[in-house]
């Protein structure tokens, strides 16, 4: 049911909606310019830039050390992994090797991240279909991480725990048990979810056949994460570019084939439970040893172009630096997951009408800040 | 294809390519402005290369010479990665570099995220408008002599 | 009230030599009754509009969900039109292409209106101030703020802290003295 | 069972001995007319506070409960608030149709629950076709909400009235030819009230067999709908258009469709107890003869509105639960499936009635 039969004969106008800088569902402040003929889509025009905060500019002015921080108001959901993201790049460009220990609790907390991410998406893509509850559900479990979190690092949010050569400070004496036990509460909760919205008949026919993304499509658009792989393509960082201690863990990449907005929905969904695989190989494991490497306090990176992909909870982040041999990159350049997830998002919605858009960006779960930098 | 196989394919395919330096994170190429759309539709086409995947498309301001665009490429059957340089003219009229966002999609609002901050046109772009910052906005603030005294409080 | 006051002195001044003692026919008592039922309706009934940009607007969210639920002070009423809305909490950055919508929704809200900005961004620019050119600093460059809440983000506690400081502001205003917060503000009064 | 027929009765006596029969009629109006604006108000308080408490339930919350003991009062303030809240309105509106919408809105529910008999002689207004003016009267309150999204001048509106409109229109079919009539081909009689007395040796909703059941069932769907709650919200949508229809209504204009929103849903829920589940009437359980004459000490209105409760629970644990529908989806189910459905069982409950398998 992708588009509707409209007798021809019967005249109708076209007329532009104006979806946003603020609106409910846009998740932040995306604007969308839509054409629309009734309630059927012609065109979508993403307006961007109301939260363009210049944060490539600013990072051409800032130490290396300095630009970490900015990361973490990039994609504030995987705050974690942006960090991650900017610091293997100056790891791997000034050629540091960091311990063992760093890239395990680098690896839980950017899962743990993950799974905080994926839980708000699921809240707020229940809270766009109409299901208040979910929203409700979502955040109950996202508080523990949060918790979690808050104890290790400090903050609840904005992490900034990932210094170049290591992390911030090691980890809390109860770090293990307190994730062990949210993984075990987790466990028990998941399957509620699933209960509540993913085998739900109107939340199925809400998703099924809405927003096809073809294989083509997907990576000639440049789509990547989770919304690329509800399309099969196999796509994560984690297992074609190993880096911290993705190389040392057992998972799996889940891929599934239909390519529309449940197809996505459920990628995310086993990408939870694949999450907790992978803490739960790593938690027990956490080498001794130092918690951060040495470096210079004022980081000069050689001259070169760096780039580094780590997989956020929405695809595939890139962090380019070009360098000229001083203490602030000359070039800082942010390959958001989401910008390229975002374009995409006129050719898959024409045809549908306005609640399938909802929908369908949902199923893309964008972060607004992190599509505009 | 490793590094070396792909520099030479290159090689043989196309003329007047420049090579980045051996000790550079993947393959860098310098490509002549006006070889740029026939060296990509060759990138895409080729079944050996098979670069389907733009993942990232970025404006340098390469000051004060010229202005420049970095695409990275990585074919996802043989998951090989080729950076691709191009350079335009200077920095004050002669910005325009062919574009290719006919040839990979998502270099549509990459190109138009170029233009809006760094202000290379790209030749043939459909819709190549401000895409962030409002339309009368004055300037493109990525560049390296941009100076804006009511809005930075530069420190 | 302080205006018609002064007038009522004036003129009595030539008739009635000396200090003149106002009040007394119970008119203060009604008044006052009048103000404390009104600041009660309005400070236990604060509809929040959505407005988070960014990180904030997460915790924000958490604000609401179940541990911190502010429902309990009957927030949770979000309104998603402005002209239904009470309080504006920013929650997040503002920048020079929002300023305006910001504005607009401002102006749409119906009287009588409160504004809370949430997060360093909101207050000041925060981690943006230097070296941005897009970013407003602060939202009180925009629309009249009530409350500051400081952090980066700040967390539920302290945005419900903030609520009911509102709430505290609320019920000290008296309501016939209470002025436009908007008047002047583009003058920089 | 107390006849409060006797009490209004009595009230009319004593009124008409003191003055003039004209002068009765209009205090006898005010009076009614207090009550029924009064009930209006305390219906609307109670249960907006009632929905807040109960979505807190389901959603592991406490909801309101600083304003007042349990902050009952909450929706108190909220009145306060909404009465002193400044009207705003664009310069384009409609000004006659903007102002006029919300008392579209407001008036059908009120005149409907005029006819519904909430007691044994419990009835404002008795009429022969309680159900026919019932489902005409509904319809009047869509009226309003399109004028509203007309008059608004807002695209967003417009769609949620457009919406409105086909929804409440498409189902009311399905809720009046079929979930209605076929208790009327059981009970013989368009009057509410004997639609209720008919139920006294059981409710229509166990003695109807299948087709009852399924009429029950059709007409929670219908209803729900008619009252645009999720899953069938999307007049509002908050998700997809803001605050719809009423999106350019403030202050107490606002609280107007807010309110009708909830006594709507009273309505609904009322119709519901009075249809298949006997009205005021006790529970009975037949046998039981020391239960059910316990039973039946306690008064009619209780039991009215203890069962319209109990509806009333029910639409909210929708409203907690589902996800909302598409509007083709909402329109394919109620022409493609409920119409012709509730036909059938239109049908299979006159054969039933024909053939007197009633209990």
């Amino acid at each position: 049911m992708t588009t509707t039969d409209v007798n021809t004969n019967l005249k109708t106008q076209e007329y532009l909606i104006n979806m946003g800088p603020q609106h409910p569902a846009a998740h932040g402040v995306l604007r969308l310019i839509l054409t629309v003929d009734g309630e059927i889509i012609h065109k979508v025009d993403p307006d961007l830039g109301y939260i363009h905060r210049s944060i490539e500019k600013m990072c051409e002015r800032d130490t290396y050390k300095q630009i970490v921080h900015l990361t973490d108001r990039l994609d504030y959901l995987s705050s974690h992994i942006n960090n991650e993201a900017v610091c293997l790049a100056v790891e791997n460009a000034l050629g540091i090797e960091v311990p063992d220990r760093v890239k395990y609790i680098r690896t839980i907390m950017a899962e743990l991240t993950r799974l905080a991410s994926h839980q708000l998406w699921w809240g707020v893509m229940g809270m766009d279909i109409g299901a208040l509850t979910a929203f409700m559900y979502a955040f109950r479990d996202r508080e523990m991480i949060n918790d979690i979190m808050e104890e290790t690092v400090g903050a609840r949010l904005t992490m900034n725990y990932n210094i170049p050569g290591g992390l911030m400070f090691d980890i809390h004496p109860g770090f293990q048990k307190k994730v062990k036990d949210f993984i075990k509460h987790f466990r028990k909760a998941l399957p509620e979810y699933n209960t509540l919205l993913s085998d739900n008949i109107i939340f199925k026919k809400r998703l099924q056949g809405i927003g096809y993304i073809s294989k083509e499509d997907a990576i000639a658009y440049g789509v990547s994460g989770p919304s690329a792989r509800g399309s099969g393509i196999s796509c994560d960082v984690r297992k074609i570019h190993p880096y911290s201690a993705y190389d040392k863990v057992e998972f799996n990449e889940i891929l599934i084939e239909g390519g529309d907005s449940y197809d996505r929905y459920m990628v995310r969904m086993k990408e939870m439970e694949e999450s907790m695989n992978i803490i739960d190989q790593l938690i027990d494991n956490i080498p001794e040893g130092d918690f951060q490497v040495k470096t210079p306090a004022l980081i000069k990176l050689p001259k070169g172009e760096y780039y580094q992909k780590v997989e956020t909870a929405r695809g595939e982040l890139g962090v380019f630096i070009i360098s000229d041999g001083k203490k602030s990159p000359y070039r800082f350049k942010f390959r958001s997951p989401g910008f390229s997830n975002l374009s995409i998002l006129d050719k898959i919605s024409r045809g549908h009408k306005i609640a399938d858009l909802v929908a369908i960006m949902s199923s893309l779960d964008f972060v607004i800040p992190d599509i505009d930098r | 294809m490793t590094r070396t196989e792909l520099q030479s394919f290159l090689t043989s395919k196309v003329e007047g390519l420049e090579f980045g330096e051996e000790t550079t994170q993947y393959l860098t190429v310098t490509v002549p402005r006006e070889k740029l759309r026939d060296f990509m539709f060759l990138l895409k086409d080729t079944e050996e290369l098979a670069f389907d995947y733009m993942f990232s498309l970025t404006a340098v301001d390469w000051f004060p010479k010229y202005l420049g665009v970095v695409y990275h490429l990585e074919s996802t059957k043989y998951r090989h990665i080729l950076v691709v340089h191009v350079n335009t003219g200077n920095r004050e009229d002669d910005i325009s570099v062919d574009t290719v966002s006919d040839i990979y999609p998502t270099a549509h609002f990459h190109e138009r995220e170029a233009y809006d901050l760094m202000g290379i046109v790209f030749e043939g772009h459909s819709d190549l408008r401000r895409l962030f910052l409002t339309d009368d906005w004055v300037g493109h603030p990525l560049r390296k002599d941009y100076v804006d005294e009511a809005n930075m409080i530069v420190k | 009230m302080g205006v018609e006051k002064d007038i009522k002195k004036e003129v009595l001044k030539d008739d009635f030599p000396g200090q003149v003692i106002p009040g007394g026919n119970g008119g203060n008592i009604v008044v006052g009754v009048l103000d404390k039922i009104i600041n009660w309706g309005r400070s236990n009934s604060l509809w929040p509009l959505y407005f988070g940009t960014s990180c904030c607007a997460i915790e924000m969210m958490q604000t609401g969900a179940a541990r911190h639920d502010w429902s309990r002070f009957g927030f949770e009423v979000a309104r998603p039109t402005p002209r239904q809305a009470d309080v504006i909490v920013i929650a997040g950055t503002i920048t020079n292409k929002m300023a305006p919508a910001l504005r607009k929704l401002y102006d749409q809200m119906a009287e009588p209106k409160y504004v809370v900005a949430m997060g360093a961004c909101a207050i000041s620019g925060g981690p943006f101030y230097y070296n941005s050119y897009s970013v407003v600093r602060g939202a009180d460059h925009v629309i009249p703020v009530d409350v500051y809440v400081p952090g980066c983000p700040p967390r539920p506690e302290s945005l419900l802290d903030a609520m009911i400081k509102l709430q505290k502001k609320i019920r000290s205003t008296k309501n016939s003295e209470r002025k436009n917060p908007i008047d002047g503000f583009d003058e920089g009064k | 069972m107390y006849d409060f027929s006797k009490m209004t009765g009595a009230i009319h006596e004593w009124l008409s001995s003191l003055m003039p029969s004209i002068l009765v009629t209009t205090i006898e109006w005010v009076l009614i007319g207090v009550v029924f604006l009064a009930l209006f108000a305390i219906l609307g308080l109670v249960l907006v506070i009632l929905e807040r408490k109960i979505a807190g339930f389901f959603q592991f919350r406490l909801g309101p409960n600083r304003v007042g003991p349990y902050g009952m009062f909450q929706t108190v303030a909220d009145t306060v608030k909404l009465l002193l809240k400044e009207l705003v309105s664009t310069n384009k509106v409609d000004k006659f149709l903007y102002n006029v919408a919300p008392f579209f809105v407001i008036i059908a529910p009120l005149m409907i629950m005029a006819v519904i008999p909430y007691g044994f002689g419990l009835t404002a207004y008795d009429i022969n076709v309680g159900l026919l003016f019932v489902m005409a009267v509904s319809s009047i309150g869509v009226v309003g909400i399109l004028l509203a999204g007309w008059s608004s001048n807002n695209k967003y509106s417009l769609i949620g009235a457009m919406r409105s409109g086909a929804v409440i229109i498409s189902y009311e079919l399905s809720m009046g030819l079929s979930a209605l009539l076929a208790i009327v081909l059981l009970a013989g009689s368009l009057n509410l009230n004997d639609i209720v007395m008919s139920q006294q040796a059981g409710w229509w909703l166990f003695r109807g067999h299948i087709p009852a059941i399924i009429a029950f069932v059709i007409y929670i769907i219908t209803g729900t709908a008619e009252t645009n709650r999720v899953p069938f919200d999307l007049t509002e949508a908050e998700s997809e258009l803001g605050a719809g229809y009423h999106a350019e209504y403030s202050g107490i204009k606002f609280a107007f469709f807010f309110l009708s929103e909830f006594v709507n849903m009273f309505i609904i829920s009322a119709l519901a107890v009075t249809i298949f589940l006997g009205g005021w009437l006790p529970f009975h359980i037949p046998g039981w003869e020391g239960f059910n004459n316990s039973m039946n000490y306690i008064p009619g209105p209780v039991w009215f509105f203890l069962k319209t409760g109990v509806i009333i629970f029910l639409l909210m644990w929708f409203r907690w639960t589902f996800p909302r529908l598409r509007i083709d989806q909402i329109l394919t189910l109620e022409w493609k499936y409920l119409l012709p459905i509730s036909l059938l069982n239109l049908v299979l409950m006159a054969f039933v009635v024909m053939m007197g398998w009633v209990f």
